[in-house]
């Protein structure tokens, strides 16, 4: 089962992280609710690679960094070549790298839909 | 405060070791030992000992490994400890070094950094130098720190101007200065024209991490440098007059890139900075010569813009200028940098180090800056999380 | 020297651990900070994390790990250095702590130790345990702890008459101070008779390495163990009064075991105590309760003696008289021990600590030493190569 | 081919280290020469260890304390099962730990003859 990706609101002060933390950064609080992380985004910026680490068997990967409406911010895999700063993604989960005995999920973003 | 020093440097010649991580780590501290006047031996004197390591585990399944190189060189009873803070280990190890003595509890600290890279793979190189990234939000993507780098610089064009070519000369004027340090791990010039104007620029020096390249990126070294810390009250005791550390300052910041608020900001650098100009009573202007932590071209532009150096946004302007090459305004990575160098991580905090005790101590040769008498080093652990800087003085 | 205490402690259940090594060290440090009264949060006021950890590396392919401690505490900009010296990392990271306060650069620190082991079978966590061994003339041969533990074993018993009912009787002892600490990994007290005496033995309590059994033997727990320290200048600012670090000592030996001069002397555990006593102005008759690093039950008896409570080659004949229980003379591994708590290896030097702190301030429950003044910590680096002796005392 | 094992001796004051070390205890020279260690030694001490690290396919196996008559003490794996503190020793070389692409050399002690 691929789960869901969230951000946790602090239940104190409000402000949204990504991923979980402890404590938050604002007001100290302690307790969190999560927060689905899913839609459309705006790619803030972006950069192909072409010296992966081990474990992937591809030439290349692009990676980008999204903000969600929200105004949260990740990191993620990104499937499509044809990348621009500022353009829209629309977030997907998926297996972002094979381990041994298990896979991790994570964001794999696309192009979104032409509004 | 008690006032801490340093009494003596050593370095070996970065590149590939045929020795293991501790007899490597041992080349380095017998060369400082030596150049501080410490006799080895039942009478050594040195009574603590820091060793700065990111891969001892990883790379080379081994631990304890400071107890190790207090073995080899004989060195007991005197303490010792390993420091891990990625790549800036090596400027942490120091600044232990520093606590250690200003606290009273030793009079002299040996301070080795170091790491044997080269017996594994690039691959498993680069995968292990992620692996101080987020372990569920970075790690787990295959993001890298080229990775990460690559982002920065895209953002860092876009806002500032900074441009491919203004990469380049960072990276040729590094390897300039690379040609007159002898330990350092590349002896050659790249020609501009042919890693960056050719129209083979592209398979010469083919893109790395977009819109970083292959010259953008320094190489991966074994080596490692040492430093002898010493009490300043006990300057007499030594071959040489130490140099004085004048100020340490470090800072973190978010550990998860994506969420810096202004994401070409490097907040830990600048705080750290300041902290180190504040202990040391000194401005940015005072500073004559720095090792800032260039793993990345874009690093050296934009450290040397938040060390103060230069105002934000324009230190590629520098560059270009030709004020950070050595006979300019401020000489920046006159050892060559990370980038020629080479950066085996645990020792590059250290390497730092020696090359300004070198400058203030004028032993730098073709590449001394005339009358250097304050240093700046940054050294930069994780994507900017944890970084280090200290400024050496030259007691006069 | 500017005078360093103990403000808050925290420890989590050790064990097997839920979740991952960086949250499991936060869960320590948030009830250390809590305890100290430090409000989390922008104004936390903590200026330096040192987090002890042997495995991160190895175990957890992990690296920066007090990075990620100051992250997902978001105790930003405190500095951040992650701490190895082997089993004894967790004491180390308390001195560097010291040093830290006590040379002015700090006001409070907050040191934090912890191990994710159970992440690995046992064949693959002794494996890495024996990493800290020299590479070539030990690590290379199968030689592991238990194996430098049992023939160090089998030479105190020709030397001194010791016996595996003596073994059995540390073991039991600690087991039984265990049922008093909720923290401790094992919450069961084997019978004496069962482990040594009866027909049966040999297969309730089989050797692991002759002639150590099973349970003379610590288990493989996963846990961590916090504490803040603080200038005692600033006591004032905390929700306890601060128990007082008086003195600190450590020594380095020959890495490799079989080069020491008399194999049945501990002389780091030794020099280490000495220079701990010295600091703290204190004798060995002084000290009203300890914790001694007792990975193997010969190891608590040899440490004993090394570190002045017994003379040398007397500290079985005081388990036998039941000094060394809560109710004795002077009551030794009042947590459970290594044995009946466990050995998260970074986390084990600074539970110590924490076991110390909570008997000083009378907070230890049913296993309270009464009118504890003054306690001692030794912890043990390699098989005896890098020891650290702490030594804490009630402020009246 | 299996390599010799050896002590190294300080050039400059005589006494014997192994294994290798940068620099004398007793004199702080760093010259050594190296000198083969061979022949009867006498155990020290010894210990039968069942709960083996990673990589060894066996239930159990002998470690040793050795000392030879040069006064070297060294480790080494025992090839005998009739062990005794004060018994002599043989020295032998041999393959003490198969590694990934390459073994591991050292000492492997077996019971003297009767003299
Ligand atoms: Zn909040
Ligand atoms: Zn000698």
């Amino acid at each position: 089962m691929e789960p869901g990706m969230y951000a946790y609101r602090c239940t104190a002060c409000g402000k949204l992280f990504h991923p979980a933390r402890a404590v938050c950064r604002e007001c100290g609080g302690r307790e969190f609710e999560a927060v689905p992380l899913e839609g459309e985004g705006t790619l803030l910026t972006y950069t192909r690679v072409y010296a992966l680490p081990e474990g992937y068997m591809k030439p290349w990967l692009g990676f980008g960094i999204v903000e969600f409406p929200n105004g949260v911010r990740v990191s993620g895999q990104m499937n499509t070549e044809d990348l621009a700063v500022g353009m829209k993604v629309r977030a997907t989960v998926g297996t972002v790298k094979e381990g041994v005995g298990r896979d991790y999920y994570g964001f794999i973003f696309e192009k979104a839909a032409q509004a | 405060m008690r006032k801490v020093g340093i009494a003596g440097v050593g370095h070996t010649k970065f590149g590939r070791s045929e020795v293991s991580l501790v007899d490597m780590l041992a080349l380095a501290a017998l060369e400082a030992l030596d150049d501080a006047g410490i006799r080895t031996g039942r009478r050594h004197g040195v009574d603590q000992v820091f060793v700065a390591s990111m891969g001892a585990g990883i790379l080379n399944r081994q631990s304890s490994v400071a107890s190790a190189l207090v073995d080899t060189l004989n060195l007991q009873p005197a303490m010792a400890e390993t420091v891990e803070n990625g790549p800036a280990s090596g400027a942490s190890a120091v600044k232990l070094g520093y606590m250690a003595i200003a606290s009273g509890m030793c009079d002299v600290a040996l301070v080795v950094g170091g790491e044997l890279m080269r017996v594994v793979t690039g691959w498993e190189a680069t995968d292990f130098v992620a692996t101080m990234l987020h372990p569920d939000a970075e790690y787990a993507y295959g993001l890298t720190l080229p990775a990460f780098a690559g982002m920065f610089t895209r953002l860092y064009m876009d806002k500032y101007g900074v441009t491919e070519k203004d990469l380049a000369m960072v990276a040729v004027k590094n390897h300039e200065h690379a040609m007159h340090n002898p330990v350092a791990h590349i002896q050659l010039v790249p020609s501009f024209h042919a890693i960056i104007e050719d129209e083979d620029a592209p398979v010469i020096n083919p893109y790395v991490a977009e819109p970083l390249r292959v010259y953008d990126v320094c190489p991966v070294s074994d080596g490692a440098a040492a430093v002898v810390l010493c009490a300043m009250d006990l300057a007499d005791r030594f071959r040489k007059k130490p140099v004085r550390i004048a100020g340490i300052g470090q800072a973190t910041d978010t550990h998860v890139v994506a969420e810096r608020e202004v994401p070409t900001d490097l907040l830990a650098v600048r705080l750290a900075a300041q902290r180190a100009y504040a202990m040391a009573g000194l401005k940015p202007e005072d500073i004559d010569v720095a090792e800032l932590h260039d793993a990345f071209t874009i690093l050296e532009i934009a450290i040397s813009e938040e060390a103060g150096l230069f105002p934000k946004g324009e230190g590629h302007l520098a560059v270009r200028r030709g004020e950070t090459r050595v006979g300019g305004r401020i000489p920046i990575n006159t050892s060559g940098g990370l980038k020629a160098k080479g950066h085996p991580l645990g020792a590059t905090g250290v390497s730092q180090i020696v090359e300004l005790v070198r400058q203030l101590r004028g032993e730098a040769g073709g590449r001394q800056v005339e009358g250097a008498r304050h240093g700046l080093a940054v050294n930069f652990g994780g994507f900017g999380n944890n970084v280090v800087a200290t400024i050496l003085s030259k007691e006069e």
